[in-house]
């Protein structure tokens, strides 16, 4: 019935100005929440809300709010992994006036709302994302807190070349984040002076991908970089397997999922992952897992600690600006100063991207991901 | 491996995709046959007979085991339920809409897909789901040719249904009804023949055929999500329609043709596999526009 | 002669056929619409309004609302080809997408000035239309949809797989156009310019409407072979639509690239095609006023669901399917078909 | 042709009619969408009979049979069938109960063999020896059918498939036979040896409800007759008394000449 009510009020809030309401006393601080909260990536964007939940409720609690007490209030807007729907969802939040926004879990559907955010001069944390497409389209109010693919690409040439690799087969699913991925990775493979044996597409949602295993067989690749999402890689991978393929398989960091394990079993095994500093693998995180999971009763997700990060990083940023100014709060984000965080320090280049790379590799023994240590 | 070996390896490949495609044709064909209409939500039904196999599984694996014989009984299972999940639809969505303008008919398949697949949504929370089953790698090596056992079960599964559907409809009473009322249902209501009751069995097999392929290919590639029915179904329409729409044997020589154009449609020299789709359509445009009844197609003056 | 070539009417089906002139408030509304001066005070209000809008309502809406003019122009042009000349298309994104490439592409690639990239970008268009038209014309219904659906994503497949169009990822940093010194780039901004180009589609729709064009599409959509007959070259006739509906499709498209200042495949794939149809049809099939509405209904429909979250696409889904089912012929449909 | 307000009703009464009555017409109203078809149409079909029902393009004759069969519903008036109301029921079910149409056109099922065709008639047969006796009894009548019974239906001679039309109607085992225009688009000679078929299933005791447009030979044919115009009955009687009342013909079937 309360559904009911809400869906009165928004059509009326569409009709009717949206900011003369709710002006309390010490007003919170509203804060967009930009995640898929449905569409395929779901799982992620819950995961990714619930860290930020968990931060928001901290700094609520801790130092009773930021500004002199004034509580910090989350808004979602559900960017479905699509493009379109996350402009639709940016705008709804810059409407409503929010201090900043933290999230950003798809790159395509990260990147056109940059410009909105940008239009409305909105301080924007970008957690997950991190095509290198969003770079030249940030125009500034926007900071990077993921690794960048070109960090990635360049972890996946130093770990095929520690392993001896010659000939690699790089495989995407044709969206903005793979595809960037396996340009990135390809063009450093060879510049690094090695060969490409299979460059290949699939389809998001195809499930049978017998005629591509034949063909990365046929081409005599000694190792398969899958740099998509897991739930297509886990049938690759599977597939790989059951078709012989005895060489090395790696996947980037949309496919360090558990839910791998799920799909490919055993052929996961021996799978390698680049990876983004999940929480199993943070020294600092012990307590952060543990609150996590007293609150939801499930373990932290991959892209939870970053979440955490985003949100915790924004609220200092506003509490060293002093106020909710937008302008200021930038300033603050990019004078971050390699404080140790969570997920490691945060310091950002000059394009607004995190000055490190954070990636690890993980391989896959016994059903879960370990560190890999060569 | 040798091209011999390798082209010999797409060609099996190739026919598995089909058998797929095939299944799956079957029943727009079937339904395209009684009513006329291109029955969008039928990819959806696909996704969910692999959910109904998928809780099929897990409610008899605790006896029968997660091998193909629990995943044959959960596969009849889900075609049962999916089967009566398609007369339903045809009741209540497609049965008020007879006599209305064809375009309306359509959306209004279109809408039925967006319901399922939608409820679907909701109720996994667009998650993947791990379809996880006993089934082993193993398989034959026949020099540099491998076929798995599951690829073996399958492509037989596949071929008992369509010669059984086959058989339905050319030796029985009913089949030949479903066949008639393809034709002209005023003239099966003067023979006493319950048009309604012909249509909502052809829904029912067409909806199971798609369960059975749905099961099948949720066990054999281990995972199933809300939105799967959609390739398969574009790619099945395809199927059908090559093979002339409304024509049964045509629909899996269409799924055939389709799975092995794809197979093979990944190996074209000098082109990358990110063009294989764009290969696959501009096959079906040709062959539509050079002979619009597709292969096995009666031919058929109308026009919207 | 014998008894069979009596005009064989059609079996007695719906009882709305017997049903008296239904008499609901909304009913009434529509009536009152038909009739020239009430229809010209509407006309006048929904302008005005929408003249307004921006300085009464929050920027979500203006966005919104901008969305939902886009699809205006969108449906009217699929409109063409499905309600005035009867042609089923399942790609009409295609379209869409021609006209936001070509103008993205020349724009960012090429540097070329905005309003010099829209001739080209309707000359692609309208070949594309002739290249998906020509061939396919003398096809079935049915196949004619599944033509041009596989039109629609060897276009998209297309431009995710080229380098030219920044594939998959698509282009970015398209430039904002401006016009007289007016630099057109924030959301009000494009939300005049959608309103001036939905105007622009109604007027254009319209004229078309009641045109000899317009007269030449229904007879070919009601008896194609009687239309030959009376010297219609019915394949002219019908390419013509295509190409019309195509050049709406790219003026789309073509400020669509230029709003978002980014596009990438997904913008145009099926789903979107068949969104857009789903309007047109919803909405009542050449009837303009119903297209605008349901237009409006795909748009605002998801929109104002949002509260409900990951129910909201099924709720929608379910309200499409009993609107169909009880207004099978639209919301608001032509009464001549 | 004469527009008389009150046609001459000379026949009306003028015989008493065998057998008990079979199939019953009462008042039937019937439309086309606005356009009424039938006003008021009453007709008897007395068991074992041939009753013919005459009139021009376009009189209603077809409508009445497709109102008997349930393919155009009755706004008003009842259809019985053995004293029972059969005018809500569905197509299908008044065909199970053994009201066989067999349309103009004939409706040959395309694509189907001629023996798949007539095994479609006993569709609603459940004993498969009445069935397989029915396709014996069918092919004796028509060996040609025997001849051809793996060719497709629809590939056959007129003639041919207004046998196939009429053995599909016997597989039903049918207790009235409605029959459309049977010599619609045949040869002269084909018509006389029709005709001798529709005669020889009445004597061997099927019920015919018979439309026609050749009317001299309906009436030759037929044991009753009935006139329709305009969507009314506007003369019935024993089809000897029409046939030689030529007043009555020249001035409602329009056959002056030989037609």
């Amino acid at each position: 019935m309360s559904q009911f009510r809400n869906l009165i009020v928004s059509t009326a809030l569409l009709g009717l100005s949206v900011s003369s309401l709710a002006m309390a006393q010490e007003p919170p601080i509203t804060l967009g929440v930009q995640v898929p909260t449905t569409g395929s990536e779901a799982t992620y964007g819950q995961d990714m809300f619930n860290a930020m939940q968990l931060a928001a409720e901290e700094i609520n609690a801790a130092a009773g709010g930021l500004l002199d007490g004034r509580q910090i209030e989350l808004v979602t807007g559900d960017s479905a992994c699509d493009p379109q729907q996350s402009v639709n969802a940016a705008s709804r939040l810059a409407s409503r006036e929010v201090v900043g926004v933290v999230g950003g879990y798809c790159s395509g559907a990260t990147q056109p709302t940059l410009k909105t955010y940008g239009d409305a001069n909105i301080p924007f944390v970008i957690v997950a994302a991190n095509s290198t497409q969003l770079i030249p389209a940030n125009p500034g109010n926007a900071v990077m807190i993921n690794s960048t693919g070109d960090d990635q690409a360049k972890t996946a040439l130093d770990f095929f070349e520690g392993k001896g690799i010659e000939s690699l087969a790089i495989v995407n699913q044709g969206d903005a984040y793979s595809q960037d991925l396996a340009n990135l990775t390809r063009d450093a493979w060879t510049e690094a002076g090695h060969e490409v044996a299979a460059f290949e597409y699939v389809n998001k949602g195809e499930q049978d991908f017998s005629a591509l295993v034949n063909k990365i067989r046929g081409s005599g690749a000694d190792a398969v970089f899958w740099t998509a999402y897991y739930a297509d890689g886990g049938l690759l991978v599977r597939q790989l397997r059951q078709r012989g393929f005895q060489g090395t398989i790696a996947v980037g960091d949309g496919s360090n999922s558990p839910k791998l394990f799920d799909i490919a079993g055993q052929a996961a095994e021996g799978v390698f992952a680049f990876s983004n500093p999940t929480a199993d693998f943070l020294p600092a995180a012990e307590q952060f897992i543990a609150d996590y999971e007293a609150e939801f009763d499930s373990a932290p997700g991959p892209y939870a600690p970053l979440a955490y990060d985003g949100l915790q990083l924004m609220a200092w940023a506003i509490g060293k600006a002093g106020s909710t100014d937008a302008d200021a709060i930038i300033e603050a984000l990019n004078s971050a100063d390699g404080q140790e965080w969570l997920a490691g320090p945060i310091s950002f280049t000059p394009q607004h991207t995190l000055a490190r790379s954070n990636f690890v590799v993980l391989e896959g023994q016994g059903g879960r991901w370990t560190r890999y240590a060569p | 491996m040798t091209w011999y070996d390798s082209l010999l390896q797409q060609l099996v490949d190739g026919l598995v995709l089909g058998a797929f495609y095939a299944l799956v044709a079957l029943g727009y064909t079937m339904v395209f046959g009684v009513i006329k209409l291109l029955n969008f939500a039928h990819g959806d039904l696909y996704m969910t007979g692999a959910f109904a196999g998928f809780g099929g599984l897990s409610l008899v694996s605790g006896v029968l085991g997660a091998g193909w014989l629990g995943i044959f009984v959960a596969m009849l299972l889900a075609m049962l339920a999916v089967g009566c999940l398609g007369v339903v639809i045809e009741r209540v969505a497609y049965h008020p809409m007879l006599g209305a303008p064809r375009l309306s008919i359509l959306i209004t398949a279109l809408a039925v897909s967006l319901v399922l697949q939608n409820a679907a949504l909701s109720l996994t929370g667009g998650q993947y789901t791990a379809f996880r089953t006993d089934l082993g790698f193993g398989g034959l090596n026949l020099g540099n040719l491998f076929l798995s056992y599951n690829q073996i079960v399958l492509v037989a599964t596949a071929g008992v249904l369509m010669i059984a559907l086959e058989l339905f409809v050319s030796r029985t009473a009913y089949g030949r009804a479903m066949r008639a009322v393809a034709i002209d249902k005023e003239m099966c209501r003067m023979l006493g023949i319950n048009v309604s009751a012909v249509i909502a069995v052809t829904f029912f097999i067409g909806s199971g055929l798609a369960a059975a392929a749905g099961t099948m290919a949720g066990a054999y590639y281990g995972s199933i999500w809300y939105f799967m029915g959609f390739l398969i179904g574009l790619k099945a329409f395809t199927a059908a329609v090559i093979g002339g729409i409304g024509s049964i044997t045509g629909a899996m020589l269409g799924g055939l043709i389709l799975g092995l154009l794809e197979s093979f449609g990944t190996h074209i020299p000098f082109i990358g596999s990110e063009w294989k789709d764009v290969f696959t359509f501009s096959i079906l445009i040709l062959v539509l526009v050079l002979k619009p009844t597709g292969l096995l197609g009666k031919s058929e003056v109308e026009r919207m | 002669m014998s008894d069979s070539s009596n005009p064989r009417p059609s079996p007695p089906r719906s009882s709305s056929q017997r049903e008296p002139e239904a008499r609901r408030p909304w009913q009434r509304l529509i009536i009152a619409f038909e009739s020239p001066g009430p229809r010209r005070a509407l006309q006048a209000t929904i302008v005005l309004l929408l003249i307004v809008m921006p300085w009464i309502s929050s920027q979500y809406t203006t966005v919104i609302l901008t969305n939902a003019l886009l699809y205006v122009v969108l449906c009217l042009g699929l409109n063409i080809v499905v309600g005035y000349a009867g042609l089923l298309d399942l790609g009409y994104a295609a379209f869409f997408a021609v006209g936001a490439y070509t103008v993205g592409i020349l724009t960012q690639q090429f540097g070329v000035n905005f309003w010099v990239a829209i001739p080209f970008a309707l000359v692609a268009a309208a070949i594309a239309g002739i290249i998906i038209g020509g061939p396919t014309l003398r096809l079935r219904s049915d196949y004619l949809a599944i033509v041009t659906l596989g039109f629609g994503e060897i276009v998209r497949f297309t431009a995710r797989n080229l380098e030219i169009t920044g594939g998959a990822s698509g282009l970015s940093h398209i430039p904002e156009p401006s016009l007289f010194g007016w630099r057109i780039d924030s959301a009000i901004d494009f939300y005049y310019v959608f309103v001036v180009l939905a105007i622009l589609a109604y007027v254009a729709s319209q004229r078309l409407f009641d045109s000899r064009l317009g007269r030449a599409w229904l007879y070919v959509r009601h008896d194609e072979d009687a239309a030959e007959a009376m010297g219609i070259n019915r394949v002219r006739i019908k390419l013509a639509a295509y190409v019309i509906g195509a050049i709406f499709g790219a003026i789309g498209g073509i400020f669509f690239s230029v709003n978002l200042g980014a596009i990438s495949p997904e913008s145009f794939s099926f789903q979107q095609s068949v969104l857009i149809l789903l309007a047109v049809v919803l909405g009542g099939m050449g009837k303009i006023p119903g297209v605008i509405l349901g237009a409006f209904i795909v748009v605002l429909g998801p929109e104002l669901l949002r509260e409900f979250d990951t129910l909201r696409l099924l709720i929608f889904a379910v309200l499409l399917l009993a609107i169909m089912l009880f207004r099978p012929s639209g919301i608001w449909p032509e009464k001549r078909a | 042709m004469v527009k008389d307000a009150r046609p001459p009703t000379v026949a009306e009464t003028a015989t008493e009619r065998p057998g008990r009555v079979r199939l019953r017409l009462r008042e039937i109203e019937a439309f086309y969408g606005q356009i009424q078809a039938l006003r008021g149409i009453s007709l008897d079909v007395h068991e074992g009979e041939i009753v013919t029902v005459l009139g021009s393009n376009g009189a209603g004759k077809s409508t009445t049979l497709k109102t008997i069969s349930g393919l155009v519903r009755a706004r008003q008036g009842e259809v019985e069938l053995e004293g029972e109301s059969i005018t809500r029921l569905a197509a299908h079910e008044i065909a199970r109960r053994g009201v066989v149409h067999v349309p103009e056109g004939r409706r040959i099922l395309r694509g189907l063999t001629v023996q798949e065709n007539l095994e479609l008639g006993a569709f609603t047969v459940k004993d498969p020896a009445l069935r397989r006796q029915r396709l014996e009894d069918v092919y004796a009548r028509f060996p040609i059918l025997h001849e051809r019974r793996h060719q497709d239906g629809s590939l056959l001679s007129g003639g041919q498939q207004q046998m196939l039309a009429m053995g599909r109607a016997l597989m039903h085992g049918p207790s009235v036979m409605l029959l459309d225009e049977p010599s619609m688009g045949l040869a002269p000679k084909l018509v006389t040896e029709i005709m001798r078929i529709v005669k020889q299933l009445n004597e061997a005791g099927t019920t015919i409800l018979l439309v026609e447009q050749n009317a001299r030979l309906a009436l030759r044919l037929a044991d009753y007759a009935y006139v329709i115009e305009n969507g009314e009955i506007r003369l019935h009687g024993a089809a000897a008394t029409l046939r030689e009342d030529a007043s009555i013909i020249k001035a409602y079937l329009g056959l002056g000449e030989e037609s």
